[in-house]
C-alpha cells in the first residue's frame, strides 16, 4: 500500500536518506529501528509530505503523491505524531483533539457555519470516545501546554486517532518516559491503536519493539540495512554493529 | 580529576539523572556508554554546567563546581565539543577557534600560537581557514568543534557523541585523533552510542542506564558483548 | 544628463551612510536579539533631544552637545533593553515588538514635555558652504557627515570583527546556545550590544540633525523608517548588507528627488522594499547559508 | 447627559474597535500586521467617493468600500504567503506606506454646485457631506456605527466558533502541524486578510463620514500599530478583546484630565508593564476558557 522507491535526501553536505526502498506491510505495526542519525525521522517527514524527497518516489495506494504537500498527505489519511511533541499550545485538549477533524469530518452536513464547530454532536461523541481510549477524560480541559509530558504524547496519538487513518506514524512515542509508562504505551497501542491500522513505529526503547512489532526495518546511514521478523532481526550480526559500531 | 557524586538533575518534572556517580581519571579517556534517552547528555550538560543537578556535587581537582555557572566552568578548564558539532556557521573557520579562545584571559599571549597548533594538527582546517563554518563537511565540523574547544586549554574535555550522523570512514578517522590526543596528554570524557568505537579508545567505561550507572569497570571487562547488547537491545532478546 | 545623475548618486551616498549606521545598529540589535526594537529611532530623538536642551540651557558648546546626545541615547538604550527585551518573555517576541512600540509613545511625549515647541535648532559644526569638485558639488557639512560616518563604519567594523567582545557579539548571535558552550554570557551580550548600538545611534543622530541644523519630534519615526528600509534591503543580519542598503537607498532617494519629487521618493524607496521582499526576502546580500541553516533548524 | 464630546469618543471608540478587530483578525493567524491603516484608508477614499461623487446610497457605499479594502488585503496576502515573521510585518508597513503616499498624488475631482469636490493630493478629500445632507444627528450616527460594529462583532463571533475560527487558530498556532492536519495554509491565510482588510474598511468607510474630512497623513502608521496594540492589551482569546483595549485607550485614557498631556507616558509604561505580565493580553485563551467554564457552571446549576 504504501510504498517507497529509491528515495534519496540530503541536506547540504549531509546524505540523510541514500536509495532507500520500503514497501509497507498493511494493518501491521512496522517497527523503523537505527542509531540516531540515521535517517528515521527524515523518513517519516518524507512520508507526510514535509519534506519533498530530492530522488525517487512515492505511492500510496498505487497512487504516485510525490512532491505533493503535507495537506495532501493528510488528506489521504495518513496521521503522524512528533518526536518533539507538537500540539496546538494554546488549545484545551479537547480543542486539540477536535482541531484534527476539521478537514476530515465525514459528516457533510456539518458545512462551514454549522454553529458552534466545538460543540457539534458528531465530532463530540467520536472526540468522547478517543479520549476514553486513550486516558484522558479528566484533563480534557486542560490546555495542552499544562499536560505532562506523557499524556501530551498520548494527546498526540488521540489527535491522529480521531480522524480515524488508515496509517499512523509514531515518532517516539514513548519517549522520555519511565518503564512504567513506556509498559501503558505499549498496551494502548496494542489494544486500540494498532488493530485494523497501518502502524509505523520509530522507538529506541527495545523493550517496546520487541514487544509490539511484528515487522522491523532497520537504518544506518540512510540506507536500509536489515529488514524482517522482530525476532530474526533482532538477533542479526548487522543490527548490533550498526548500534554499538563498525 | 573530575568526580560527580550522587547527582539528580531534572527536566521539568522528569527525573533525567538518579543519582549518578562518576569519576574521570588524569590523562585517561572515560567513556560514558548507554542507549537512547539513558541520561548522556544530560551528563554532559550537567557537567559543563548548562543544566543545574538538583542535588549532588561535582568537583574539578578539589575544587567544588557544583554551583559554578557554565561560564565559569570554560575558564576553570571544562570545556565541550556538544552533539551535532554546532559551529558558528557563518563565521569561518579562523574565527570559530578564535571563540574558542574567548575564555582565556586577555593576556594570553598564546593564543596565535595555539590556533597554528591547531591547523598543524588539523591541515584541513588550514586549508579552509577563510571559509565559512557552515560550508564544511559533516567531519570537518566535527574537526573544527574539538580544535575549537582545544583553544579553550581545557583541563578536561567532554566530548558529546562525536561519531554522530558521520560516515564510517570519518567516524575512524575522528577516534585517531581522540586517540592521539589523549596520548598527548589530553584529559577526555567521552560519550557515544558507537560502543565499539568506544571501546577501542577507553581506559574506563560507564554503562548507564535510565539515569543511573550499570556498569562501571575495564574495557576488556565489557567487551564481552553482553552488557551492551543488553542495554541497547533489550533484556529479552537472547 | 549623466552628470545630473552622478551628482544625485553623490549626494545620495551622503545621506545614505547615516541610513547605514542607523541600519547597523537595527541589525546588530536584530541579530542578537531575533527580536525587533521599534523604539530606536525614537530614543534616539530623544537623546538628541536633551543634547539639544543642553545647548539651549547650559551652554554653547558643540562638544556638550555630542555628549549629552550619546549618554542620554544609552541611558534611555538601557531601558528600553530592561523593560521590553529582558522582562518580557523570550517566547512571545509579539508581545516585545509591541511593548517597544509603547515605549516609543512614551518616549515622544517625553521629548515634547522637554521641548514643546516644533522644531528646534540643532548646532552644526560649522558654517553650510558648497564645495566644487570639477562638475560636482557638495554641501560641507553633508560631507563632513559622510566622512565622520566612513570612519565610525570602519572603527565599528574594527570593533566587531578584530576584538574579543565583538567577536563574542558575532558567535552569540550566529548561534546562542554554541556560543554558551565557549563560556560567553548571552545577557551580558545583550546588554552590551544595546550600549554598542546606543552610541552609534547617539552619534548617527547628532551627525545627521546638525547636517539638517534642526529637529522635530518626527525624527524618530523617520530614523526608524530609514535605519529598518536599509536593513531589510541589505540582507538581515549582515553588517555589510546594513552599510550598502543604506547608500542604495540613499542612492535611490536621491535620484527619485531629483527626477521627481519628495512624495516619489518617499514610494519609490518603500516601493523597492516591498517588492524586494516578495522576490528576495533575504535581501540583496543575504547569504545563502542562512537558507541552510534554516532548513536544517527546521527540521522536524 | 450626552454631550458632543462624549459622543465623538464614544462614535470614536466604535470606529477604531473594527480596525483593531481587523489587526486581531491577522495577529490569531499567527502574524503581524503594521499595515492595516491602509485598508481603513482605501474604504475610507472609496466609500467618500461613492456617495460624494458618484451619489451612491450609503449602504451601498459602505459595501463597496469595505469590498475593496478586502480585495486589497486578500491581494496583498496572496503576495506575501512565502514571507512570515518580522519580513511579513515589514512587507504590510511598506505596502501601508506605499497607499498612503500614492493618496498624497492622488486626485479625482468633480465640480458639484459650482464646487471642486473630490480627493486632492495632500489637500485630502473634505466636503463628505453625507451626514448634514441627510440630517443625521451624531447621536444617530453614533448608534448606526454601533449597529454596523455589532455585526462585525457577531459575525466574527460566529466564525471564531465554526470550524474556519478553528483552522485560524491553528494557523496561528503551529502552521507546520496544521498543514499536517491537512489545513490548504495559503487558502486560509488570505482568507483571514481579506476578512482582515474588509473589517478595517468598515471602520474607514465610517469614520471618513463621521469626520465629514479625511486627508492621508490619518492613515500613517500610528493608527496601524495602535490598532496592534490594541489586541495585544485587551486579549487575544477573544474578539471582545481589542475592544476591551479600545476602551481603556482611547475612553478612558482621554476622559481622565488629569493625565491630559502626560497620556502617552501613562499608556506607554501601563503597556509595557502589562506586556510582562500577560504577553497576550487581558482575555487571553486560557482566561476565556476559564470564564466560559465557570459560566457553563453557573448556567448548568
Amino acid at each position: 500500500m504504501f510504498d517507497l522507491r529509491s528515495i534519496s535526501k540530503s541536506f547540504g553536505s549531509l546524505k540523510a536518506l541514500d536509495q532507500l526502498d520500503l514497501q509497507l506491510k498493511p494493518k501491521i505495526i512496522t517497527g523503523l529501528i537505527g542509531p540516531n542519525g540515521s535517517g528515521k525521522t527524515t523518513l517519516i517527514n518524507i512520508m507526510t509530505g514535509i519534506y519533498a524527497p530530492d530522488s525517487g518516489s512515492i505511492y500510496f495506494h498505487q497512487q504516485n503523491l510525490t512532491g505533493e504537500s503535507a495537506e495532501c498527505f493528510a488528506q489521504k489519511s495518513i496521521a503522524r505524531t512528533f518526536q518533539n511533541i507538537r500540539l496546538f499550545k494554546r488549545m484545551t485538549v479537547m480543542e486539540n483533539i477536535m482541531a484534527s477533524l476539521v478537514t476530515k469530518e465525514k459528516n457533510k452536513r456539518n458545512n462551514w457555519f454549522s454553529y458552534p464547530f466545538t460543540r457539534n454532536k458528531f465530532n463530540l461523541n467520536k472526540a468522547h470516545e478517543v479520549l476514553e481510549i486513550m486516558n484522558l477524560k479528566d484533563q480534557r480541559n486542560l490546555f495542552a501546554e499544562e499536560l505532562p509530558l506523557p499524556l501530551r504524547r498520548k494527546l498526540e496519538i488521540a489527535r491522529a486517532l480521531v480522524a480515524e487513518p488508515e496509517v499512523i506514524l509514531l515518532d517516539e512515542p514513548a519517549g522520555g518516559m519511565t518503564p512504567s509508562e513506556t509498559f501503558e504505551m505499549a498496551e494502548l497501542i496494542n489494544l486500540h491503536v494498532a488493530p485494523g491500522r497501518t502502524i509505523v513505529l520509530i522507538e529506541h526503547k527495545m523493550d517496546l519493539i520487541s514487544k509490539i512489532c511484528n515487522h522491523l526495518v532497520v537504518l544506518n546511514h540512510g540506507e536500509k540495512i536489515v529488514e524482517g521478523e522482530t525476532h530474526e532481526v533482532l538477533s542479526h550480526k548487522k543490527v548490533l554493529e550498526a548500534y554499538i559500531g563498525i | 580529576m573530575l568526580y560527580l557524586e550522587d547527582i539528580r538533575t531534572f527536566y521539568g518534572e522528569i527525573e533525567a539523572l538518579k543519582g549518578l556517580t562518576l569519576e574521570a581519571r588524569k590523562g585517561e579517556v572515560t567513556c560514558v556508554l548507554g542507549p537512547n534517552g539513558a541520561g548522556k547528555t544530560t551528563t554532559m550538560f550537567t557537567i559543563a554546567g548548562i543544566l543545574k543537578p538538583r542535588t549532588g556535587t561535582l568537583f574539578l581537582e578539589d575544587e567544588n563546581l557544583t554551583h559554578v555557572s557554565a561560564q565559569s566552568r570554560v575558564r576553570k578548564g571544562i570545556a565541550l565539543v556538544p552533539e551535532n558539532r554546532l559551529i558558528f556557521p557563518q563565521m569561518t573557520i579562523a574565527e570559530n577557534l578564535d571563540t574558542g579562545a574567548l575564555s582565556r584571559p586577555l593576556k594570553d599571549a598564546g593564543i596565535q600560537e595555539d590556533i597554528l597548533k591547531m591547523y598543524e594538527r588539523f591541515p584541513r582546517l588550514h586549508e579552509r581557514k577563510e571559509q565559512m563554518a557552515g560550508t564544511l563537511s559533516g567531519g570537518e565540523q566535527q574537526m573544527l568543534a574539538i580544535a575549537r574547544a582545544l583553544m579553550a586549554k581545557p583541563k578536561i574535555l567532554l566530548m558529546d557523541e562525536p561519531s554522530l550522523g558521520l560516515a564510517p570512514l570519518i567516524v575512524k578517522e575522528i577516534f585517531n585523533i581522540i586517540r592521539q590526543l589523549n596520548e598527548e596528554g589530553v584529559t577526555i570524557l567521552l560519550v557515544e552510542q558507537n560502543a565499539k568505537m568506544a571501546l577501542t579508545v577507553a581506559d574506563h567505561v560507564y554503562l548507564i542506564e535510565q539515569g543511573k550507572v550499570t556498569f562501571n569497570g575495564n574495557p576488556s571487562e565489557i567487551h564481552q558483548d553482553e552488557v551492551i547488547r543488553r542495554a541497547y537491545l533489550g533484556s529479552e532478546v537472547s | 544628463m549623466i552628470t545630473d545623475f552622478v551628482q544625485n548618486c553623490i549626494d545620495g551616498i551622503m545621506v545614505g551612510s547615516g541610513y547605514s549606521l542607523l541600519a547597523l545598529g537595527f541589525t546588530l540589535v536584530f541579530g542578537v536579539l531575533k527580536r525587533l526594537n521599534l523604539s530606536y529611532g525614537p530614543s534616539i530623538m530623544l537623546g538628541a533631544y536633551v543634547g539639544t536642551w543642553s545647548f539651549l540651557n547650559i551652554a554653547d558648546n558643540i562638544w556638550l552637545v555630542l555628549l549629552t546626545t550619546i549618554c542620554a541615547t544609552v541611558v534611555i538604550g538601557i531601558y528600553v533593553e530592561q523593560l521590553c527585551f529582558r522582562a518580557v518573555s523570550k517566547e512571545t517576541t509579539i508581545a516585545s515588538m509591541v511593548s517597544s512600540f509603547a515605549i516609543w509613545m512614551q518616549l515622544e511625549e517625553i521629548a515634547l514635555h522637554l521641548l514643546p515647541e516644533r522644531t528646534y535648532p540643532f548646532p552644526a559644526f560649522f558654517d553650510s558652504g558648497l564645495l566644487e569638485f570639477g562638475p560636482f558639488t557638495a554641501r560641507s557639512e553633508y560631507l563632513f557627515m559622510f566622512v565622520v560616518m566612513l570612519l565610525l563604519l570602519l572603527i565599528l567594523h574594527a570593533f566587531i570583527y578584530r576584538t574579543r567582545i565583538g567577536l563574542a557579539i558575532r558567535a552569540y548571535s550566529d548561534h546562542p546556545s554554541a556560543s554558551a558552550y565557549m563560556g560567553i554570557d548571552g545577557s551580558s551580550v545583550l546588554f552590551l550590544a544595546f550600549i554598542i548600538v546606543s552610541i552609534i545611534g547617539g552619534i548617527a543622530g547628532f551627525l545627521i540633525l546638525s547636517a539638517d541644523s534642526q529637529i522635530t519630534p518626527f525624527f524618530g519615526l523617520w530614523a526608524t523608517f530609514k535605519g529598518l528600509i536599509a536593513m531589510m534591503l541589505g540582507g538581515i543580519g549582515s553588517l555589510s548588507g546594513a552599510v550598502l542598503g543604506g547608500l542604495i537607498l540613499g542612492v535611490i532617494e536621491a535620484n527619485a528627488f531629483w527626477y521627481g519629487d519628495p512624495v516619489i521618493r518617499d514610494i519609490s524607496s518603500f516601493m523597492l522594499l516591498f517588492t524586494m521582499l516578495i522576490i528576495r526576502p533575504g535581501g540583496i546580500f543575504g547569504h545563502k547559508i542562512e537558507i541552510h541553516q534554516k532548513i536544517a533548524s527546521e527540521r522536524v | 447627559m450626552l454631550n458632543d464630546y462624549l459622543l465623538t469618543v464614544i462614535s470614536n471608540i466604535g470606529m477604531i474597535s473594527m480596525i483593531a478587530i481587523s489587526a486581531y483578525l491577522i495577529l490569531i493567524t499567527g502574524e503581524i500586521s503594521f499595515g492595516q491603516q491602509a485598508y481603513f484608508g482605501i474604504s475610507a477614499y472609496a466609500g467618500s467617493i461613492a456617495t460624494t461623487l458618484w451619489g451612491w446610497p450609503f449602504w451601498m457605499a459602505l459595501i463597496f468600500g469595505s469590498f475593496l479594502a478586502g480585495v486589497a488585503g486578500g491581494l496583498i496576502s496572496a503576495l506575501t504567503v512565502r514571507i512570515n515573521g518580522i519580513y511579513y510585518s515589514i512587507a504590510t508597513l511598506a505596502f501601508a506606506e506605499m497607499v498612503r503616499l500614492s493618496l498624497l498624488k492622488f486626485s479625482y475631482q468633480f465640480e458639484i454646485d459650482g464646487e471642486w469636490i473630490g480627493p486632492n493630493g495632500s489637500e485630502g478629500f473634505g466636503e463628505i457631506r453625507w451626514i448634514f445632507e441627510n440630517d443625521i444627528s451624531i447621536l444617530e450616527y453614533t448608534l448606526l456605527i454601533y449597529l454596523v460594529l455589532f455585526l462585525l462583532i457577531a459575525f466574527i463571533y460566529l466564525i471564531e466558533h465554526s470550524k474556519l475560527g478553528m483552522i485560524f487558530r491553528m494557523l496561528g498556532q503551529d502552521p507546520l502541524l496544521a498543514s499536517v492536519q491537512g489545513v490548504k495554509i495559503i487558502r486560509y491565510k488570505v482568507l483571514a486578510a481579506s476578512l482582515a482588510g474588509f473589517a478595517a474598511g468598515l471602520g474607514g468607510m465610517l469614520y471618513a463620514h463621521s469626520f465629514t474630512y479625511i486627508e492621508p497623513q490619518i492613515f500613517n502608521v500610528m493608527l496601524g500599530v495602535h490598532s496592534l496594540a490594541y489586541g495585544l492589551i485587551g486579549g487575544l482569546g477573544t474578539v471582545l478583546g481589542p475592544i476591551i483595549g479600545v476602551v481603556l485607550d482611547i475612553g478612558f485614557l482621554e476622559s481622565i484630565r488629569g493625565i491630559q498631556g502626560y497620556r502617552m507616558i501613562v499608556f506607554g509604561g501601563l503597556m509595557a508593564v502589562m506586556l510582562i505580565f500577560m504577553p497576550r493580553g487581558i482575555l487571553d485563551e486560557k482566561r476565556v476558557h476559564r470564564f466560559k467554564k465557570f459560566w457553563e457552571g453557573k448556567t448548568h446549576v
